[in-house]
């Protein structure tokens, strides 16, 4: 499938309900998910039931796939790449970090938390500008595991 | 003085949209928190701004002090409004706040640890002349000493923690033989709910109402009372079903219980809105209880009746404002009757979380409903099963009932069990009809069911009502 | 005297349900007639007994008199509300009513002919001394006729079907070379949209306020009123928004309004409830415009500052009852505003029918909300586009414009546009703050928005208000 | 699978309430999944247009099958088997029937309203009793067309 096709393909969904359309080419493999549901909300629990919850983990972080990790912030605050504004920052795109290594600060009540890497791997991505505020379970780091 | 530019509210549900609502009709910014359970919650998407403060588990989000202060410290908010529950009796909490510069919406932290501590608060008004029910002095601390002192007012007697609310902690004896193994346990209980043991004794008086003054101070001392609540139909010391004014209430009881509560909130310096409930018996006898230093779930009635936003005055107190009311200004000359609807099952009153398929609250003239609820809500299991305050207005009591009867008729809540047919027999109970109801209500009309092969609910009370 | 044991209403949406809500609350049966395109409507589902009476064209069932009758006959209505619009009032469904034996809930088929014939009920009124609008005395049958009086009465001059209502065969005119081509359409817009060409001229005023006394009279002859509302928020002589009291009002303006109310009704020997509208001109003066010989859709915000239940008064008064309220007990204490949210594009006002997919009312302190929409509910495209109305009580105006706010902030409403939008602008706009208005503020802002590239909304009254 | 192929199966999907479509094509696997509307509701219009409306038709009737007709009341009112008490019902089930006979009345405000069968045929079921109350659209008579 070309550009133009993909094109094509996203000018055809514009206008429909379709939410999710997934294409595999080798074996075939089509998906198409429309969302009917109401309002603007989504709403994320489909049943009934008592789920798996993180009561009890203050702390998730997600597994995008299994080569990709995404630390999340566990606390509230403002987030810091340096220990200080003079200082340079713990990490840089494309940094190489261990399980247990400072990667940031995020300051909370004047305490300043340094959060740690949760896995060894290389920092693809940072997902928060400095001094800005971060709330409970946002993103912070893309990491792809060593 | 100036009124806060923005608060955040450290508080989920209907008590956070309720303060949303007040902040948004004065101009105040607001900022929500809530936990990764209540993304979806409306109190979420009708705030200003909105932040995730921790998981569902509330100990980590909802009653996270560090994570409610931070999330107040980035979004420059002013103010923090507590609701009621989690964090809103909390003194620590207030003293945190305090400490981070940033205004707590409530009483002082030493009128909190007043009311926190029941033993004390009744030391404190009895010595003020307000009528204590008679019981210990200061806190039990051995089963020698509840042993005497229930030889000394006799039985039946009910030992309760000093730290406790909610019917934890709580033991009716009825003979002697059953008071030490009811001592240690409630001790146990006690431990276990609030981390503190403590206990105290009070004559047990069985049949009683539970009426309780909404009270307004501010910070020069001006404290004025907005009348009475009756919310004597309860279950397992669980309000159900609040109104004002109470059925039972003369022109004197009114007049005693509001000049005991206002002497009551003097006695603690109190300030901010606050409720001093007491127990009337069956003579019309009153006795002190306890006070609640928040904001109720049952603070609507009270605002119909007055017309007056509690939660407005609440927020202007904390400013720093004097009181803007007046005593003589207060005037009552309609009825309110609130039922808290539950998702619960309405015969076993066991939670039913779920997702609420269609919901149609009731409309029209004379309703009020604070809910969170929407068509396609799932309302999460980690929290309180309220999920509906409905609150009507009549010219008399009988109005009331009548639209109340009505409401619950057309309130539309499908896809989880809910406690409103529950609330529709006690609607048509010619005792609850008739006003002659006393705290031991709900507990009659569900043994008068199993009694029974009848379905028809008799009155259980005679007719010489006092 | 007997009130009625099962009450048929002869209409759909919001008044059906309107007058449902009371029934229930007098523990009157009710009776919903439907078309097959309202099978879903909630009108249906909170009846008792539900009668299908035809196909969605509402002249084969909203308007289809054997067949409403067939519907009271075979489910024993022994009465008949015909909300508003519809049949309300239609003289001849009254008298159909009196020979089936069945009550019609409104005033007597006399009265609603009188009401209905805009001429005479100007002539009527003229001759008990209360002032009406210069202008012809019968109908005006020639554009001879015409030409002579609006040289008399000076131009601009407004001509108006005798039958007439909502704007049709309603033309101004501004001067004389327009006559003649506005007498002829006008006449033939009157004889499409009632049957009836006949027309009636009056000195048109520029800047008015529509301001109309709520009344109630007995069948023995007592007539109150409850106050004016004013309704001066139109567009294309369709009202808006209404609110009570009006802004504009005195209390001599008020006293004077009321007593042309009652003399009028008097006049006509009016019973039920209805509405005496006027016209008030910018320097205070007031004419008799209209009667209404049926319960009005803005009837809520007198309800509200009132405390009293208009439609429980109406079927009282028809079963024979005497008025229960005397003018003394009538007092104004609040101020309450109404939005009419149509499902219309709001900068257009063209209908937007269609499935409304999430719909959540405003809720909490102060707001009344009168709709029989839902989450999931179809807007037929058959009828009247207004899908709900949004009723704010305030102590003051300012703390009603301020709930009025929120409320529309907080409705939500998706899946089809409405006219929210529109309304939050009027909410915001100086002059309506200020109360500052009259029948073409409307068209102003509109205009303004066309006229001037800057988006603020600037007051466009001088400040010298009268 | 083509693109158009693709199109044609959006274009198929709306107007149902499919909202979940899975293909793959070795081995052959397909997973439809469906959402139902909320609530008890049945809702009817699933668009926001006009729709072909019983409109100026005060009288509709059903074709179920081509074999079959459903006589539907016309008016409300009270349902007749026959004209007066005394006499036999006007049909039975199992009676043959003429387009334009009489197969009952309806009293609708005092007046008796004779309801012609609109299709010649055999009638197969009588779905309301005698004296009831029907409601404009109400089924009458199943009839078996000739």
């Amino acid at each position: 499938m070309d550009i133009e096709e993909l094109k094509d393909i996203i000018g055809f969904l514009e206008g429909t309900d379709i939410t999710e359309l997934q294409i595999e080419k080798e074996g075939f493999k089509v998906k198409i998910r429309r969302d009917r549901h109401i309002g603007n909300f989504e709403i994320k629990r489909a049943n009934n039931t008592l789920q798996s919850s993180p009561v009890g983990t203050p702390v998730e972080s997600v597994d995008e796939k299994d080569e990709l990790y995404t630390l999340v912030s566990p606390i509230v605050g403002t987030f810091f790449r340096a220990s200080s504004p003079d200082a340079s920052p713990f990490v840089e795109v494309g940094s190489k970090v261990k399980k247990g290594q400072v990667l940031c600060i995020i300051e909370a009540m004047k305490l300043m938390n340094e959060i740690e890497s949760e896995v060894d791997g290389t920092i693809i991505k940072i997902m928060v500008e400095n001094n800005q505020p971060v709330e409970f379970g946002e993103p912070l780091f893309l990491i792809e595991k060593a | 003085m100036k009124l806060f530019k923005k608060i955040l509210i450290a508080n989920r549900g209907e008590i956070a949209l309720r303060v949303i609502r007040t902040c948004k009709e004065m101009g105040i910014k607001t900022v929500a928190v809530h936990s990764t359970a209540d993304r979806d919650s409306l109190h979420v998407r009708y705030a200003d701004e909105s932040i995730c403060i921790g998981p569902a588990n509330s100990r980590y989000s909802y009653l996270n002090i560090p994570a409610i202060l931070s999330a107040a410290e980035i979004t420059d908010a002013e103010a923090i409004h507590p609701g009621y529950g989690f964090l809103s009796e909390n003194p620590h909490f207030a003293e945190a706040c305090a400490t981070s510069g940033i205004t707590f919406i409530g009483p002082s932290a030493e009128s909190i640890k007043i009311g926190g501590d029941k033993a004390k608060a009744r030391q404190l008004m009895k010595r003020r002349g307000i009528p204590v029910v008679p019981g210990s002095e200061g806190p039990l601390l051995t089963l020698e000493s509840a042993q005497k002192l229930s030889k000394k007012i006799g039985f039946p007697v009910i030992i309760k923690a000093s730290a406790g609310g909610g019917g934890r902690g709580m033991r009716i004896i009825r003979e002697e033989g059953e008071l030490a193994s009811a001592f240690h346990l409630a001790q146990r209980e006690a431990l276990a709910a609030f981390g503190n043991s403590e206990l105290y004794m009070e004559k047990y008086l069985p049949q009683i109402r539970h009426i309780e003054i909404q009270i307004l101070g501010d910070q020069k001392g001006d404290v004025i009372h907005l009348g009475e609540r009756d919310c004597s139909i309860q279950r397992r010391h669980q309000k159900l079903i609040e109104e004002a004014p109470s059925p039972f209430a003369t022109e004197s009881l009114r007049k005693r219980l509001g000049e005991y509560a206002i002497k009551a909130a003097r006695a603690m310096k109190y300030y901010s809105a606050g409720t001093i409930e007491f127990i009337v018996d069956a003579s019309g006898d009153v006795y002190f209880m306890e006070v609640n230093t928040r904001v109720q779930v049952e603070h609507p009635v009270t605002e119909e009746i007055t017309g007056f936003d509690i939660i407005k005055e609440q927020i202007k107190i904390a400013a720093g404002f004097p009181l803007s009311i007046k005593q003589s200004q207060v005037k009552i000359s309609r009825h309110a009757i609130e039922c808290r609807i539950n998702a619960e099952d309405p015969e076993k009153f066991t939670p039913c979380p779920g997702k609420i398929t269609l919901f149609i609250p009731p409309g029209g003239q004379g309703i009020r409903v604070d809910s969170v609820a929407y068509s396609g809500w799932n309302v999460p299991p980690y929290y309180d099963s309220m999920i509906a305050k409905l609150i009507v207005i009549g010219k008399t009591r009988e109005e009331a009932i009548a639209k109340m009867k009505r409401a619950l008729d057309e309130f539309t809540l499908e896809g989880i069990k809910t406690t409103i047919p529950f609330m529709k027999r006690v609607m048509d109970h010619p005792d609850f009809r008739k006003g002659q109801f006393f705290t031991d209500f709900v507990d009659r009309i569900f043994s008068a069911d199993n009694g029974s092969s009848s379905g028809s609910e008799e009155s259980n009370y005679s007719d010489n009502s006092p």
